[in-house]
């Protein structure tokens, strides 16, 4: 048993804590925020060559980590700034999927992907499938050697500026079966396929995906046909452990933030956070940040373990992490009082990250429900 | 013990609905009930109609051309209101300074300012909270000194949390008149015109996007000494009146009834594994238990109220619905976040370039996650939550209960 | 709408209170407590003649009362009082049935119960039937002009002292069907059956009830052959409503306690309820007394109204009892510290009685379960 | 970071196994699962069992006779010995007395007292609360003055909340020797042979019709100047010694893991609509919420270990996993209620006549709503989670985290 982070570890989150300290102050992420794209290519790149991309990615696939810890380090600074930059969506989930279903030609996108030259995107969830990621209504029907791809896909994040899109079809089999699920890596400007973006509450950009006879090859295909749930299943942990990792972030800047205007500010003449019952519940806060923190440390531990027990960790922690950071976020605001209920305060966007992370990838609800199947079994 | 409306209360209710059912412009309501924002032309369309009923100044005595409803009726209308989607009131110029002008203030100030707000000729709006100040008015700083004419006061400060003070031409301020009078004391109740030179509104964007509030700046601000309120020096005694009067809506009964509506309605078209999330037992569990709070609420809200009409002063149960009724409501704003899944995510700010474009709303949901972060606000705003249980333990464990 | 007292329920209410308060105190009733009967004749006797049992009945059986809001007054006081004599078993529950449905032989019981010569109890649940009312796995056989009895009821209350019991009974459907369900008033000597009795955490007994091929006749059914469902539903119904009474009353005595202990045990020389902390989940614990106040009013407020709003009624308040009740009783605990844990003190029989309501008729997750089945229906 | 056990480790959870399975008594086992109440002989078996194995004093240096176990490894004890249901080491002398004698007593005190905490010849008590004195032991009261002759030491003075003081013949206490000294100051600590005259023990019965602790007086009692620790009006200093050590085992994950077990055995056996209460979805929401906090506790406890085991001092974090753990175990038990639906209501209890005959438990689940009530007590005594929260607020906002 070692809970101590190793020396590159380390390493990554002390440059990586330092770059975002100097670049992505509340003022320049605001910008960020209200600006057309939602993003900043400098601050992409910048990530890209402090190596932050490669460190997602295990040295088979060219980087140098891609552990379920390297995805904790890593989120949980971004998620402490607030960094609203794709990483979850290039990265882990499509160049994920690239790097587990590729072949050789695909997989060359994963150098560019590393440094910092190719934005991508996963389209798989649909509007009426809400957190269960094997109803697929989006079809490939394949048609000598084409297949042909239509349907619509909800809330891609990321859609705008991918340079392409991993996006999931039913090949075979009911619309929640696992079997029969196929990935395509599509270039965007690929004809049938069309994107109608917009602005996400907590920072980003993402947009609905309408596929309308868009034509594929088997050279488009990720992996085998229709076997392509069980990497998606994969991807989707290890997005739900960046997802916890970051929220585990962001909780902690809520908390340092709260802190500070607990000491800071003044009533009837001292700071309050003497006053005994902003502190019991200030100290309920903490109380939870390290439940949370064991809980992403479970998650993290156990992503590279068998599905079973590590869905079952994933899914734990998303639940903690869901009622841990609605407390967390709301008691935050609570305690500043007006302040927080300002756009300009850094609080109100890390609250925002916060609670909208419950919204990708299956809420507290979700995954409650998916713990107790997952411990019936 | 009776838990039903008498005959003529419900009466009263059908003559709400039929009117509501009228009157209310469906677009009007549509807006409302998918959370858009409401312009000033809205509002003021509204209001008129509603001055057109008599039904504008609804706590106000019929001396001063009101419908002078007891609580009540006044309940009836929330609930039916909040049902209907119509607007909400604005409270400022009606709820808010006509009590205190009809309670305190000179004939001429009634018969001047009264009436144009009923028509909406004034717009009005609140300078109480200052920077820093946060629930605790009495430290305000903003101050206004009388010049050696002795024909105008000179106000220089500033107010913040100004709700819709960018549609005001009038702001009813607390402001500092004696600055070695002890705390409460020394404070004048003032009424200072917006288009006055050294007036500045500078907008306050809050964390969904919105521009409600306001800040409002007074550099030298000359304002005639006929628009004092009652007497110099006594502004805490109006303003206290204020907190204390009208607080049987206090609960948001309606509102929070409508969003339970709207909730369900959302909870059945969205699906969880090709079923409905309403029959999510999980979801269901949520929806349930806060449905039950509301009902015992409701009876809570509806005590107080018979009790008011009664003539009796709601006291402590004010502070204990003001508690009670935020967290239910917070938690209805949740639940349809929670509802409606994914798509809650997206996002329209006037702040965010582009963003305009209408945005994926298969359920018509409306943007339920910008409004829960916006709800936060109850719990803050009008005495927060922990001021009111300052008060509740204070008042108890001094005697009550 | 009208929120005040009828007078005569005010004056039921006063002369209620007064008799408890002088009759009832912490050291009379923890005696009863430990008394191997677990209750007090006198006492039994004494709320007859207050004419307490007459309250729950309807003047068309005999007594001068029986809505619900009488209900709610004279339970707030028994649970005010912590009072374990067995007022819910014999009189709203079995003497309730009989009144529903008995013949006037049955009937004729009536006027000693409610002068207070007669013990009943209700024997219905069983070993597996937790809280659903239809599961009924005793069996009524006729075999000419006998009808034998064989069964378990489980956790009799009151089976001991009782002079007769109301035994339900299937005689023909499955086991949780709602049809088939007799109900029989037999005398507790009657041959084959046998009572083992114990006593109860919150005060007072109760006993496990064997029927070994007791023999009834047609006269000792009440009401219809199969057809005791509906009664039974309703006089549970009402017996939640005396027990969400009897819990609202008991909160207020938890909280009135915790209320003198906050303004009387000082710590560094202030009361300790001066100190923000307790202060604050004091007025929590005030907020929620208005509110199961409310789910009382609402629930009997609907008791003679048609089922599916009554039911819904019924378990909105129920549950709401059960949160709300565990909640003060675990706070008002809490708040007192060790003091609390003595069996001396009043509070841990009051605490006991408000959480023990949870384990008769339906606990808090029950009740949600069947609001969302009323709901949806 | 690497979440498994070592193998040293694994070697050793395997050892505590196979030894629970060969030397823990079943009929002993079987009553800790039932919630029986353990005798003394009980415990004493027990004691002795363990002490043969050298496996009684865990944390006690080797020098003294103790097994010297690091943190993980007592962690790992903890969970197996819980899983078997083995009774609760009693910690009086072995894990709370000892610590203090090793670090502060004279070499005589060693030699006489440690090994007869060993081999059951001495059965501590612990004498620190008094009436009225709460979590704040420094407001102490109970005196003892020194004779004349400076033989003895006169006590007199009431102590409370002694666990297990009716089976004990020599109780360790916190005394004032010194009434002009400031509060924590004055302070001394005492060892008192129970047989003196003056002594006397008063049961207090528990809520849940237990006797688990004791009232112990003290008139005119003489105890030999042999008898105290270290120096006079120093014994503040040991017994926060004391609080501050050995909070490794603070948040209670071993019982917890095991009334979890417990929760799921008896939810597999409730029917539930003629399906078992397991698969109740409510129900299992319950189960599955507390199981997952559970979870993450462990490896909060597991990560204090491992920073103790590392020679980090546990301070902030042992408050918060005190908090944390009893929460966690006081929902389990309240689960444990829940699950038994309409049989937790039955009671067997001495003070009540008659009611020692066996109670129907189809369930097997033993008093459930007792223990429920019993461990309310987890969060009051050994300083109250509001003690615990004052300290982390204060503790973090004057500098730390």
């Amino acid at each position: 048993m070692n809970f101590d982070l190793t020396e590159e570890r380390q390493m990554l989150q002390d440059s990586l804590r330092r770059y975002l300290r100097d670049k992505y102050d509340t003022a320049t992420r605001n910008a960020i925020l209200d600006s057309d794209t939602g993003m900043s290519s400098d601050i992409w790149n910048g990530l890209a060559e402090l190596g932050i991309i490669g460190a997602l990615f295990t040295e088979d696939e060219g980087g140098f980590g891609g552990a379920g810890f390297d995805l904790a380090v890593v989120f949980e600074e971004l998620g402490r700034a607030g960094v609203v930059e794709p990483m979850l969506d290039s990265a882990v989930l499509a160049g994920g999927l690239i790097a587990d279903l590729g072949n050789d030609d695909q997989k060359s996108h994963l150098e560019t992907l590393i440094g910092g030259g190719l934005q991508l995107a996963l389209a798989h969830g649909e509007p009426s499938s809400r957190y269960d990621y094997t109803r697929v209504d989006t079809t490939a029907v394949t048609k000598g050697d084409d297949i042909i791809l239509n349907g619509r896909k909800a809330v891609v994040v990321n859609a705008e500026a991918a340079d392409m899109l991993v996006v999931s079809a039913r090949e075979e089999g009911a619309v929640s079966e696992e079997d029969g699920i196929s990935l395509f890596l599509i270039p965007k400007d690929r004809a049938g396929l069309t994107v109608q973006g917009y602005a996400l509450l907590a920072g980003g950009r993402a947009a609905e995906v309408t596929l309308d006879d868009v034509i594929a090859r088997d050279a488009d295909r990720l992996g085998a046909a229709g076997k392509g749930y069980a990497a998606l299943e994969g991807r989707i942990a290890a997005a739900n452990v960046a997802l916890c990792a970051e929220t585990l972030g962001a909780m902690e800047s809520a908390v340092a933030l709260t802190r500070e205007y607990l000491m800071t500010r003044k009533q009837f003449g001292r700071p309050i956070g003497t006053f005994q019952a902003l502190a019991h519940r200030f100290s309920d806060l903490l109380i939870e940040m390290e439940q949370s923190r064991s809980a992403v440390i479970n998650a993290a531990g156990h992503l590279e373990t068998a599905r079973p027990e590590r869905e079952k960790q994933v899914s734990a922690a998303k639940n903690l992490l869901g009622r841990a950071g609605r407390l967390v976020a709301e008691e935050a605001i609570q305690m500043h009082g007006g302040i927080a209920m300002t756009q300009e305060y850094e609080l109100a966007h890390i609250a925002k990250r916060i609670v909208m992370a419950d919204h990708r990838f299956g809420d507290t609800d979700h995954h409650l429900e998916r713990f107790i199947k997952l411990s019936a079994a | 013990m009776d838990l039903s409306y008498t005959d003529e209360e419900n009466a009263f209710r059908e003559e709400v609905r039929a009117f509501l059912d009228e009157k209310l412009p469906k677009e009007m309501a549509a807006k409302v009930r998918e959370g858009g924002d409401l312009t000033k032309e809205d509002m003021d369309q509204w209001h008129t109609i509603l001055n057109d009923q008599g039904w504008l100044a609804q706590n106000w005595p019929k001396e001063f051309g009101g419908a002078e409803w007891n609580a009540v009726q006044r309940h009836i209308w929330e609930v039916e209101a909040a049902a209907a989607h119509a607007p909400r009131i604005v409270p400022f110029g009606l709820g808010m300074l006509a009590p205190v002008l009809q309670k305190f203030g000179s004939k001429e100030q009634q018969d001047y300012w009264l009436p144009r707000i009923l028509t909406g000729e004034d717009w009005w709006c609140q300078g109480y909270s200052e920077p820093g100040a946060g629930s605790d008015l009495a430290s305000l700083k903003t101050s206004a000194i009388k010049n050696d004419a002795g024909t105008h006061y000179i106000v220089n400060g500033q107010k913040t949390w100004t709700t819709l003070g960018q549609h005001a031409n009038m702001i009813f301020c607390l402001v500092r008149t004696d600055k070695d009078a002890k705390q409460q004391e020394g404070i004048s109740f003032l009424l200072i015109d917006m288009d006055t030179p050294g007036v500045e509104v500078r907008p306050i964007i809050l964390l969904d996007g919105t521009h409600e509030v306001n800040e409002v700046w007074f550099t030298d601000v000359e304002v005639p000494v006929e628009n004092l309120v009652g007497e110099e020096n006594k502004g805490w005694t109006y303003a206290k009146y204020l907190l204390t009067h009208e607080r049987t809506n206090i609960a948001g009964v309606g509102s929070s009834k409508a969003g339970l509506t709207a909730v369900k309605r959302i909870a059945r078209a969205e699906l969880s594994g090709g079923r409905p999330l309403i029959e999510n037992p999980h979801f269901a569990a949520r929806v349930a238990q806060v449905e039950m709070d509301l009902m015992a609420m409701s009876t809570s809200a509806l005590r107080i109220i018979s009790k008011a009409a009664a003539g009796g002063a709601p006291g402590l149960e004010a502070s204990m619905l003001k508690v009670k009724g935020s967290i239910i409501r917070q938690e209805i704003n949740d639940l349809a976040r929670r509802a409606a899944g994914t798509y809650a995510m997206p996002f329209a700010s006037e702040a965010i370039e582009g963003s305009n474009a209408a945005l994926p709303d298969p359920l018509a949901a409306g943007p339920v996650a910008a409004q829960y972060f916006n709800n936060r606000k109850l719990s803050i705003f009008g005495g927060s939550n922990e001021i009111q249980r300052g008060i509740i333990a204070k008042v108890t464990m001094s005697g009550g209960a």
